[in-house]
């Protein structure tokens, strides 16, 4: 996709102009002719942003179009440089990312830091320009190391796997091992993500209960009308009578179970709540009451 | 382009193809070519690969839509080991939804999805059905009656449990690199890592990338 | 087991796997058997199938996670004429930051953002997640504990590499003491620049799919 602009830029740029509307403002002023040694036919600063990953990027940019050495940047020039880019871009009104305009204050400090007189005893690695130098040398090795990476042949691309057809394979089935931290951990990560911890007052909710409202409901399956104090187990003591009890009283403000007597002082039942459809009890056939 | 370089090309092509191909296709191969090579070279390539194989684990077959290479049945019970020899693993969907099933029980398809934020194939449920791990107790009487789903007595013998209390509550879950350092990632060892003091733990695989978004 | 035999089972054993195959992998083929070969056999006959492929269209290669069988970069042009898809092709940024787990992994998303000098979308560290190129191989003790990624076996295989180490090393950083003392201070105005026209350039590979959604 290397521009190969058929305009002609700063020699014909003047008399091409004459007519032209400006084409960008900066700072208020209409500018009909483009900043020179760095134009870009405004079509193309569409997409300005997509072609550069970031300031180091551009900055890099501006320094290789020049032939230069990153070790002698030189920062009066890229800093108006990228300035005027800037100035430009925020004239298109293309949305500019933050970090592009950091880099723009962090080129005007050094700038303005080096135009200081400097105090003689001052050393090189007082440079202002060091910190960015070395980020710029940074960013351009890995940079250079993607594009190694891209080079690299790959499956999909370059290499393709080969995979020849198995004849009449008995699929011998081997079913998942699963243990028991791979399943705290699913919770666990599908827990975080959903915020349930923070919507909900499930922590009070004990497990027995919800154990025990399976329980109430899996002998429903079974039997479709129980008695009711045939739910609870005596040998569990008061927890266990209070935990079922409770159990009941939930499922049945979930309206999931009835609770019927037929007169007084006749055993209650409990039964599932009412099924609408005569015969149609559990879906799914085979998989109930196992 | 040389006899050789066509049969090495076909050859190639028909190892990496996934579906059989026919002499046409093949011929398809070359159609940028400057020079394209006859239907009957690439036949002639076909017979000469079909011979070259002949006492090979592997053959070139012809079949309705085509040709392919194929293992041969002689040595199928040894190919077949492939297969089996990599422990199968459940997604995470098919753990995650057994875990809600666990701690949210008695609970349907639709609070499920809720909780995960995305539906789920109904082969996990099938496939939890099928091993019994839960069962249909009942259906909620909402409009459609939705099966409502818990955790079965298999369930527990298969992870060692009396009763579901002897799991951890999902308080301590919320803790769980705390609580279980004994999760911690093992390769430790493999892992290098210089850079500062480190806690490793168990998140493999593109977790956080779901977390993200 | 005769020798060929044994070569027979281990070709077509490693033409048919759908993932790469170690020595020890494909002994374990053979472990029902009255006679297990020895592990140098299976070495031996992994060299003879090199050598048995090395003028054909494809070649046994061994990658990070073992061997396997696959075409040769040579006929890629005929080859990938098979494939209906194109191959998913990478942004910049998501290949910058690939590079940088590669090399200076462990590495959090922060150090990423920080030597690339913009924040990294989301969607690439799912994607790199997703393809199980990078995984999570801790969280660094810094506040907020973030997670540090690594490379994995599978971004080895899929780019051919046997370790990380066969990748090219990292460009050297220069010293800025040491090359250009002398120009420390000497700057702006007196640089002179040329002011050819300049057209915008690096446009290849910026904009891509992945960092677009």
């Amino acid at each position: 996709m290397t521009e190969e602009q058929p305009k002609p830029a700063s020699e014909d740029a003047p008399q091409a102009q004459q007519n032209e509307m400006p084409f960008a403002m900066v700072h208020g002023e209409p500018v009909t002719v483009p900043p020179q040694d760095l134009y870009i036919p405004p079509d193309a600063l569409e997409i300005f942003l997509d072609a550069f990953e970031g300031p180091l990027d551009l900055l890099l940019y501006l320094i290789k179009r020049q032939n230069l050495d990153i070790l002698t940047l030189p920062i009066a020039n890229i800093t108006q440089q990228y300035i005027e880019y800037i100035g430009l871009m925020k004239d298109l009104r293309l949305e500019l990312a933050a970090e592009y305009l950091v880099m723009a204050a962090m080129l005007a400090e050094i700038k303005s830091r080096m135009l200081l007189p400097r105090p003689i005893e001052e050393g090189e690695e007082d440079d202002p320009r060091a910190e960015l130098i070395r980020r710029l040398q940074e960013y351009e090795r890995f940079k250079k190391a993607a594009e190694d990476i891209e080079e690299i042949p790959r499956v999909e691309r370059d290499v393709f796997e080969i995979n020849v057809i198995q004849t009449e394979v008995v699929v011998e089935e081997k079913l998942p091992q699963v243990e028991l931290k791979d399943l705290m951990h699913s919770l666990h990560q599908v827990l975080r993500r959903s915020e349930m911890y923070a919507a909900h007052e499930i922590k009070k909710e004990t497990l027995s209960l919800r154990e025990r409202m399976t329980q109430v409901l899996s002998s429903l399956a079974v039997d479709d009308f129980v008695e009711f104090s045939s739910l609870f187990t005596i040998a569990e003591g008061r927890d266990g009578v209070i935990v079922t009890f409770t159990a009941i009283l939930e499922l049945l403000k979930d309206r999931m179970i009835e609770i019927v007597q037929s007169e007084m002082f006749a055993p209650i039942y409990i039964k599932p709540a009412s099924q609408i459809v005569e015969g149609e009890t559990l879906e799914g056939g085979g998989n109930d009451g196992v | 382009m040389e006899f050789k370089q066509l049969k090495n090309i076909v050859e190639a092509a028909l190892l990496a193809a996934d579906h059989p191909l026919t002499a046409d296709q093949l011929l398809k191969l070359f159609e940028d070519d400057e020079q394209i090579p006859s239907k009957d070279d690439v036949k002639k390539v076909i017979s000469e690969l079909e011979e070259d194989c002949a006492e090979r684990g592997y053959e070139l077959k012809k079949i309705a839509s085509g040709y392919r290479y194929q293992t041969r049945v002689e040595i199928q019970g040894w190919v077949s080991k492939l297969r089996v020899e990599r422990p199968p693993k459940y997604s995470r969907a098919f753990m995650e939804t057994l875990a809600l099933v666990v701690y949210r029980q008695p609970i349907t398809r639709a609070e499920i999805e809720d909780v995960r934020g995305v539906s789920i194939s109904s082969s996990i449920f099938k496939v939890l059905l099928e091993r019994e791990w839960i069962k249909i107790i009942g259906h909620k009487e909402v409009p459609g009656r939705p099966a409502m789903y818990g955790t079965t007595k298999k369930f527990l013998d298969y992870f060692n449990l009396k009763t579901l209390n002897e799991l951890p509550s999902l308080a301590e879950i919320k803790d769980l690199d705390q609580v279980h350092p004994e999760l911690a990632f093992m390769d430790a060892e493999e892992q290098k890592v210089p850079d500062a003091p480190v806690q490793l733990e168990v998140i493999e695989g593109g977790v956080d990338a779901e977390t993200r978004h």
